[in-house]
């Protein structure tokens, strides 16, 4: 088999420029790629477009990079949890688009599976659809969406091996397995890295030839947005 | 009128044996609570999950386990885990049967407004325009009328849209109401204590009212 | 959660009739449904429309509803293992629709997904794209390709719970989960039943709500087409 | 001229390291015991597996792994399995580097048919439209001329084609060729014992020779 470790985040990013187009796995604070978005901060490359179901809070995830403005636009579905995100959009120094969520799950899934373009009833007779194709299907409207692909996509997993098959824990899977698909290159960071042969084929959740570089990553925050308890009263 | 417990309560009601559910961030949310426990229901939660559990206890705490709305959640005995992806193959080929999400407009032909107000903050739509585009039945829990009095249940919707001609049933403070295929609202119900006049007064777009309109039932 | 177990086969075929779509999971004779498809011949319906990548051998899988006469058409990407199958093809008994099996695949799930078409660059200029829209994306040219969904999906796994979740095992997976999720009604026969909670809910392949009747089934074949061993000379 | 042995063991030296490579029945299939064993390559096995291993021995038979010739194999330490929805999404995605695969005729222009010939039993294509419409690199192992001795590498193809404009490199039993982008077969080396002018013979597309041709190395 093949092997894709590297030693860490700095390694796995030795060749990301500015200006590039990102995805980074996770929805909300669940699932990121805490390693690698830290060590993007400290490489300070600019002008990124980061594809991303959310964009973090004011000091972690996504938001640490909105903070630094090393993000010129964000792609995702729902933002604005933090105020600085707030404040560069409404003064227009960074761009969002705006995609329903099945959309975007879709179009990343899309450009994995090699599909420019597929239709979905999401969004039809809203704004999303100005400029779409539209057509009817059995009596019902879809808009036509293209797939969307990445120079880099940056997921985080429970477990990976040495060839980089990744398992992912509970709901921090969400978009890291399409996003591991669509990126020219991937990286993988991983709670724990064990070697070709350990993890159960028949339970790989990501396999391998998605992933062209992978490491164990070290010091997970693991931060909660909404701690909320049985005994919380909601 | 109802509380948002009130309008949690009733929808609750809606819930039927063997149902999957997604329930929206808000007073949806909140259904889960007024499930009556006999009923075998499975709640869908958007980012992967089936099978919802109830909050955890400070020592079941697992941030690698969430809801749609970032809230910790516990899982049920014979939960499936999955990618955002086959979740919303799930929700969009129609099996996720019931979605009930809240509204800021509705229009008598089922149209639903709750994701944008042009000149404020935009926070995105996340999961709502695929999920009023994809279920069979959607309920949606809502204010009957602004905090000004303006009704808003409306002719046609003033805020953008999330989906067209989707609304099948409506819960609010005041009524619950059916949208009619050729449009209008159909009154089913009134809140305790709120006369069939009142709600006529709080609905802009068309009230279809027939005989009498009973009380609603807990 | 919700309860799907029915007794067996004969049960959970009961509303079945005739010239219904069928999906039939199975590659070759590996993860096929050898309890429904004996259902099936007990009952005697006839008319089907079976979409399955193959069509069985000869005596065992979808071969034995061909001997009978019971399928209509057969909808696949490989066919034609068996004396059977050629004579009623050649004779023009037997209708049958080819179509490259990625896209067989992807048919079968964009039906499960709500997708009801989307592009593909398989059989482009081929005779496969007679009649369908082409269109250039990146310089590349595909066909739109519709969903396929079906009257009842019959499929086999080899764990399952009480509420319908499906573990796979091996190459046995095959066109078995996307077939779970395109049909009307879908019924799984597993090699073993266990209790909801059993299985792990990181490593479910096919999520519960896919399936409406699920039962153990009992005396599995699992007959092999070629048995090919290290020592074999090839 | 090469046997079925001899066109594999010389299509194994395309073999990169770290290549993913999916391998057809017949020939490409033999192509797996001649990769040298110091190279890191990853097998696909497009009904779900990515690490083929080798054929089993009596005790590892298992009926629910098979390969897609229906052949019992095994799976190397580091496989994954998966669904053939996956299995074609990583195919058409562009993931699998190399596919390897038989044809009955190819073009000049790169052409293949390898899956019907009119009036005999048609059995399908599976997965080769697919896999000519999607590999980035594509090795054909073929037979130069027919029984008859009719050239399969044609000016255009007289049997239905699987794929247009996709085949990169053609090993025959007489020759390896390059398919040139402009179209025609570029002549690279000759199989043992046989002739430029004998290639040329049995070649009825465009043949570019360019200088000395110097017979192939195993």
């Amino acid at each position: 088999m093949i092997n894709k470790v590297v030693a860490g985040a700095d390694e796995a990013l030795h060749d990301i420029g500015n200006n590039v187009t990102l995805m980074l796995g996770g929805f909300g604070l669940c699932g990121i790629p805490e390693n690698c978005i830290a060590a993007l901060l400290k490489k300070g490359i600019t002008g990124l477009t980061c594809i991303s179901n959310n964009a973090g809070v004011d000091d972690f995830g996504i938001g640490l990079l909105l903070k630094t403005r090393q993000v010129k636009k964000m792609i995702s579905s729902y933002v604005g949890e933090n105020a600085e995100f707030e404040r560069q959009l409404l003064s227009g120094e960074l761009e969002v688009e705006l995609i329903p969520q099945g959309t975007l799950a879709e179009r990343i899934r899309a450009g994995g599976a090699g599909i420019p373009a597929f239709f979905t009833p999401a969004g039809v007779g809203t704004e999303i659809a100005q400029g779409k194709e539209v057509r009817t299907f059995e009596g019902k409207t879809y808009l036509l969406e293209h797939w969307l692909r990445a120079d880099f996509s940056i997921v985080k997993a429970w477990k990976g091996d040495t060839t980089g098959n990744l398992v992912y824990k509970g709901t921090a899977r969400n978009f890291n397995p399409m996003m591991a698909a669509a990126g020219k290159i991937t990286i993988a960071e991983v709670e724990e890295l064990v070697p070709a042969g350990t993890l159960d084929p028949n339970q790989i959740h990501t396999p391998g030839i998605y992933v062209q570089r992978i490491f164990e990553g070290k010091g997970y925050e693991k931060r909660i947005e909404q701690r909320t308890l049985a005994s919380t009263k909601v | 009128m109802l509380d948002k417990t009130g309008i949690a309560k009733r929808i609750a009601r809606e819930v039927k044996d063997g149902m999957y559910i997604n329930l929206g961030i808000g007073i949806p949310t909140l259904v889960a609570n007024y499930i009556p426990s006999h009923l075998n229901v499975v709640l869908q939660s958007e980012n992967g999950l089936l099978g919802i559990g109830p909050f955890p206890t400070e020592n079941e705490v697992d941030p690698d386990l969430i809801n749609a709305g970032k809230q910790t959640i516990t899982m049920m005995a014979g939960s499936a885990l999955f990618s955002s992806a086959e979740s919303f193959a799930m929700i969009r080929g129609g099996h996720v049967y019931l979605t009930i999400l809240g509204a800021m407009e509705v229009s008598e032909l089922g149209d639903i407004a709750n994701w944008k107000v042009p000149g404020k903050m935009v926070k995105g739509m996340g999961g709502a325009m695929d999920l009023v585009a994809s279920a069979k039945h959607i309920i949606v829990a809502m204010q009957h009328c602004s905090k000004e009095g303006a009704s808003k249940l409306l002719k046609s919707c003033t805020l953008p849209i999330t989906g067209v001609r989707c609304v099948k049933r409506i819960v609010s403070d005041m009524a619950v109401l059916d949208v009619l295929p050729e449009g209008g609202f159909k009154l089913l119900e009134r809140a305790p204590g709120v006369s069939t006049e009142q709600i006529k007064n709080a609905t802009a777009g068309r009230l279809v009212i027939d005989g009498e309109i009973a009380e609603m039932q807990f």
